[in-house]
């Protein structure tokens, strides 16, 4: 039964069809991201009225909130990715792991960075270690795990596979430390810091937010494709169609 | 638009130096990754090609040892 | 007679190489598959693929008739695989391995004084195994063959550090496996020496 | 059955004929939880607040470390790839490691725990909890050590990839365990938290001899 | 000099095809040195109190195990035998090692301790005696380690060992290092501290190299 | 003719056994030392002290006539040992093992590409040492004979893993290397093909 379910998927799983789909949409999916992302930042930059409470500090808001949420989204997929791969032995599936890896550890760090830069005019300090922090930086080692796993074997497809494995046992993981993680903070530390209060936040701040948040996702699949398209010709690299299509755009460069 | 000026603009309120660096470090990050993984896609390709040119050699030489 | 082993239009790659493609044969009862060829060539990737480690880019392998992604376990119960690696751990003693192997493939070994002593090792029989000499150990490793009710052996050069004399003598265990209905497929950059009732070789040439 | 039991004989022929196997781990821990007054300096009254995080950041450092090697031997001799080529013996293979490694391991520090707690200046409220965390934790730390090994074996490099895998998995053991020691101490109910360790020991039970078993056919695959 | 070039070429190769051997360490460093709040507790006042000494023992076991591995893929393949029989290239052989073990492992350290302040909450001034401190005292910790991974070479066993040999030998350079960031963090003189390191930087580099070839030479003969 | 290498009353003693005593040779310029016997002899144990890697329990080995003992520096400037591990880093590429090799012995090589092809290696110079089969591995770490200018070569059991046209093709350079005045000492289970003009056998008996 779930073999017939997904059987509409397969042309989508050979990995010659895959890559010329990835080829076609990249650049749509490049330059719609690009557009909307620097809509979303700019509007909110220049265009949206400050916070009466935050000031102009509140517009790390556009990128903080998107990166953060899309930092996780992009391990759901990842997961999603490496089971698929595992269980119906889908290799494109498996390949997406590697793809996604990089840029979710990059949309992390990006959480992070921002998170930090935004708490040292609001908390006074660059970092404590409050629960969505710690729960956040935990992400990136995840992240970092399933990267140096994955390289550390001398077959690459061995390496994928074990990554992908880590990956879903990371998924597992990943409420547990949350919960835990918000546990942990609340009865060491009570609220003392106001944080992630939310306010019912005004439409023209939202808009720009909401945009951002579109453009980054975006980004993330456009990024996805280019990746994809590597790890193809990484796996693929001794068929015939590989090796004539990267003839053909050496003549066509030169 | 929320500033009156582009020095306002520039200035963020007092902000300047946090709102700048997160701004900075994303899209320098971002950036980093588009043109990390372009470089790879390149450079499969070209390690592709290598190969190909090896085989070449490889087959002359076997030639030659005949 | 019954077609115990057969492979269908395999092909094997590694890394970007492509090994060999298109490789058939069937293998029956009572039958050695003498796999030849130069360094690099491809032999253990056959061999592993054959075992069922590794699986091949194009074309199946049929055990029995079924091919082995339909019945791995079945397959499994049936073959006793040796790779470059002995298999043997080296902080264990002989008789330990021995009781390893034994226990995993659920089979007694009635005698394991009297096997050792029959492969040379009397008196080394509880030392452990890295104390040993390189031939020693492939000979801890291959006593296997002896206890082992598996009809087929996949045997990746299993000549290697083994003195001629020892040599002589596995070569006729084997045909005695052979005469009971079983099936070898080996390696080896050495000549085989004993007489084969029905041998195949195959040829593999070392390809860019 | 009779096949399981000769596997963890074997296990247990191998740690006695290595006896540093299990020896190591436990003086390492010492070791490191002695490390700490000497690095943060010996005043009691500090030392005795941040005794439940150390005793478990050691215990965890300590296990870890010492799962690292217990595949690559069998690997790097073709066990591995020939019980793989097998199937059968696989499973049994992994529980007997599993068992073996908690009982050289985890038990030893179950029982050193009262030297922990004179080493640490607990009182006999804390050493109770103390033990009650370690014997219901370190089979999960044995679990998830046992898991990052075979995930990383055929990796050929050090225990540092291990650790650098398997650590965020641990730290929802490691802070409801130590919160569990730090309750007990300031007097407050812990056995919500023991609920947590006794839910994480049989999450981990189910699915992680599973999950180990798939990493070894991986990794010789 | 020609052949110790070669001989850091080729280690920088190793580290170039092994980019995990200089990474992971750094990852391990900071995830160990995130797991003590985690254990011990997020109070801001305690964390930068007790911060000279984590960060210490962090980087102590990063590096340590780091090491681990640097002598056995030579010593499995023979290399190792081989230079031991050719007497000649030895000496250069083992002090190539050290730097590029000190490069790889004890710089990439120096270089994320801004970072370090940051998450343990260090003001400049701890800050600045963090980096002196790691600047002097990280060769030493290579030194030790790599004279760990030496003697450690045939023995098979995991980084354990060699953290059981080598931790008593740090806790000198443990307890000078964080007194320092100690006496700085309440303002008191640190250079008498700082002079102590100097004084175990250069004995360490007299002696060291000699005591690695000297463990070389016997683990094969 | 000059005696280069000669072992007087060397016995040798692993564990608790005697593998071998009052072993005697003499072995001058051109010739090969042969040794052979059966797994366990002693073969290994007795190249590694000819190599001055352990030492003997009694007994001397004298180089141009002096003992090792005391110019244990020259000696190892004229010794060439390769055991039964290859000396290869399984993460450098051919290549980068070979200049490794080279800056070791402080020796050049002229055209690393032009040897290695020679050795059925073209193509694989720099792809990592792992992902070279068995035999590929070994050519890699004899690749080394082809560039060095020691005189004394200690080689223990350098034809496992090649294939039957490597095998020729090492001989014949053997032969060279006598011929230019230099010494071989070796250890093989399989017979030697080539014609050696002085060609010493020792068989080392399997003692308990
Ligand atoms: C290093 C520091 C920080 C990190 C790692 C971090 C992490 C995160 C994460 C993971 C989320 C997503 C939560 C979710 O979708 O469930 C989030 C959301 C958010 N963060 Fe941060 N944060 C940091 C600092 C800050 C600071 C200083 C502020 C503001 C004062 C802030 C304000 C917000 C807001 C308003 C949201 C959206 C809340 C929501 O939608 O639930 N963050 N942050
Ligand atoms: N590491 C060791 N420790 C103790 N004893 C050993 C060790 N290695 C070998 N021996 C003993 O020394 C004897 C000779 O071993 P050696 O390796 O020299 O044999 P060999 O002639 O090279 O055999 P092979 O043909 O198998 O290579 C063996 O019988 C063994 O019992
Ligand atoms: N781990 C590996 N990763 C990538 N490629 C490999 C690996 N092992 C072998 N290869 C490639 O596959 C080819 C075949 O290797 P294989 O080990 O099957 O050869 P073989 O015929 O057994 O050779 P030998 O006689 O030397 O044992 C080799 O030329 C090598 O380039
Ligand atoms: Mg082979
Ligand atoms: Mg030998």
């Amino acid at each position: 039964m779930w073999g017939s379910m997904f059987r509409w998927l397969d042309p989508y799983a050979k990995p010659e069809t895959l890559y010329h789909l990835c080829g076609r949409w990249l650049p749509y999916l490049m330059t719609l991201a690009i557009a909307t992302l620097l809509l979303g930042n700019i509007w909110g930059l220049a265009f949206s009225p400050p916070d009466y409470q935050q000031g102009d500090s509140y517009r790390i808001i556009y990128i903080h909130v998107p990166s953060a949420i899309w930092s996780m989204g992009a391990y759901s997929s990842m997961a999603i990715a490496a089971f698929i791969g595992l269980v119906w032995q889908i290799r494109v599936a498996q390949w997406a792991v590697l793809a996604i890896a990089p840029i979710g550890a990059v949309y992390t760090a990006i959480a992070l960075i921002t998170g930090a830069a935004w708490g040292k005019p609001m908390w006074g300090t660059w970092w404590v270690w409050d629960a969505r922090l710690t729960s956040e930086l935990v992400l990136l080692f995840l992240y970092l795990g399933v990267i140096a796993l994955s390289g550390a074997f001398s077959e690459a497809a061995r390496g994928i596979k074990v990554a992908s494995l880590l990956a879903i046992v990371g998924v597992v993981n990943l409420p547990i430390i949350h919960y835990s993680v918000e546990w942990w903070n609340t009865l060491h530390q009570g609220a003392t810091i106001t944080k992630f209060a939310k306010p019912s936040i005004d439409p023209s701040m939202l808009w720009p937010l909401l945009i951002s948040l579109l453009g980054l996702a975006l980004l993330l699949a456009a990024l996805t494709c280019l990746r994809l398209r590597s790890q193809i010709l990484i796996f693929e690299q001794h068929r015939p169609w590989v090796r004539q299509l990267v003839e053909q755009q050496h003549e066509e460069q030169s | 638009m929320a500033f009156t000026s582009w020095a306002d603009f520039w200035a963020m309120g007092g902000y300047a130096l946090f709102v700048w660096l997160s701004f900075g470090t994303t899209y320098g990050l971002l950036l980093g990754l588009w043109w990390y993984s372009k470089r790879q896609h390149q450079q499969i390709q070209q390690q592709i090609r290598a190969k190909a040119a090896r085989e070449q050699r490889v087959r002359q030489h076997q030639e030659r040892e005949k | 007679m019954s077609i115990i082993l057969a492979a269908e239009a395999l092909s094997c790659v590694r890394q970007d190489r492509v090994l060999f493609e298109n490789l058939s044969f069937q293998l029956s009862a009572g039958q050695v598959l003498y796999i030849q060829g130069k360094n690099g060539a491809g032999k253990s990737s056959l061999l592993r693929l054959l075992a069922g480690l590794t699986l091949p880019e194009d074309g199946r392998i049929l055990f029995r008739g079924k091919p082995l992604s339909e019945q791995a376990e079945v397959f499994a119960e049936h073959l006793l695989f040796i790779g470059h690696h002995s298999g043997i751990h080296p902080q264990l003693t002989a008789l330990q391995n021995l009781a390893f192997w034994a226990a995993i493939s659920e089979q007694a070994v009635a005698d394991p004084y009297q096997l050792l002593g029959s492969l040379g090792l009397a008196g080394l029989e509880d030392i452990p195994c890295f104390m040993l000499s390189a031939g020693q150990q492939r000979r801890v490793s291959l006593a296997r063959l002896w206890f082992s009710s598996q009809l087929l052996w996949i045997l990746d050069e299993p000549f290697t550090s083994l003195d001629q004399q020892l040599i002589a003598k596995l070569e006729q265990h084997f045909l005695q496996h052979l005469a009971k209905g079983g099936v070898i497929v080996l390696t080896s950059h050495q000549h085989l020496a004993a007489e084969y009732p029905a041998l195949q070789a195959i040829e593999l040439e070392y390809r860019w | 059955m009779v096949m399981w039991r000769a596997l963890v004989q074997r296990e247990l022929q191998l740690l006695g004929r290595q006896k540093a196997d299990w020896l190591n781990p436990l003086v390492f821990f010492l070791l490191v939880l002695s490390l700490f007054p000497l690095g943060i300096g010996p005043e009691p009254g500090m030392l005795k607040q941040i005794a439940p995080g150390l005793v478990w950041i050691a215990a965890l450092l300590s296990v870890l470390l010492s799962a690292e090697r217990l595949f690559k031997d069998d690997y790097r001799y073709g066990v591995i790839e020939q019980l793989v080529a097998r199937r059968q013996g696989l499973f049994s293979y992994v529980t007997a490691k599993i068992c073996c490694h908690w009982l050289s391991t985890g038990v030893p520090l179950v029982l050193v725990s009262p030297l922990i707690a004179v080493l640490l200046g607990l009182d006999w409220q804390s050493w109770q909890v103390l033990l009650v965390t370690l014997l219901l934790g370190t089979p999960v730390l044995s679990l998830l050590s046992v898991l990052g090994a075979a995930l990383t074996m055929a990796a050929d490099k050090g225990g540092i990839l291990q650790a650098l895998i398997i650590l965020p998995l641990y730290i929802p053991l490691l802070i409801f365990a130590s919160g569990a020691m730090e309750a007990a101490a300031t007097a407050l109910p812990y056995t919500g938290q023991l609920a947590v360790l006794v839910a994480f020991l049989l999450f981990a039970l189910a699915l992680v001899p599973l999950a180990v078993r798939q990493a070894l056919r991986m990794n010789v695959g």
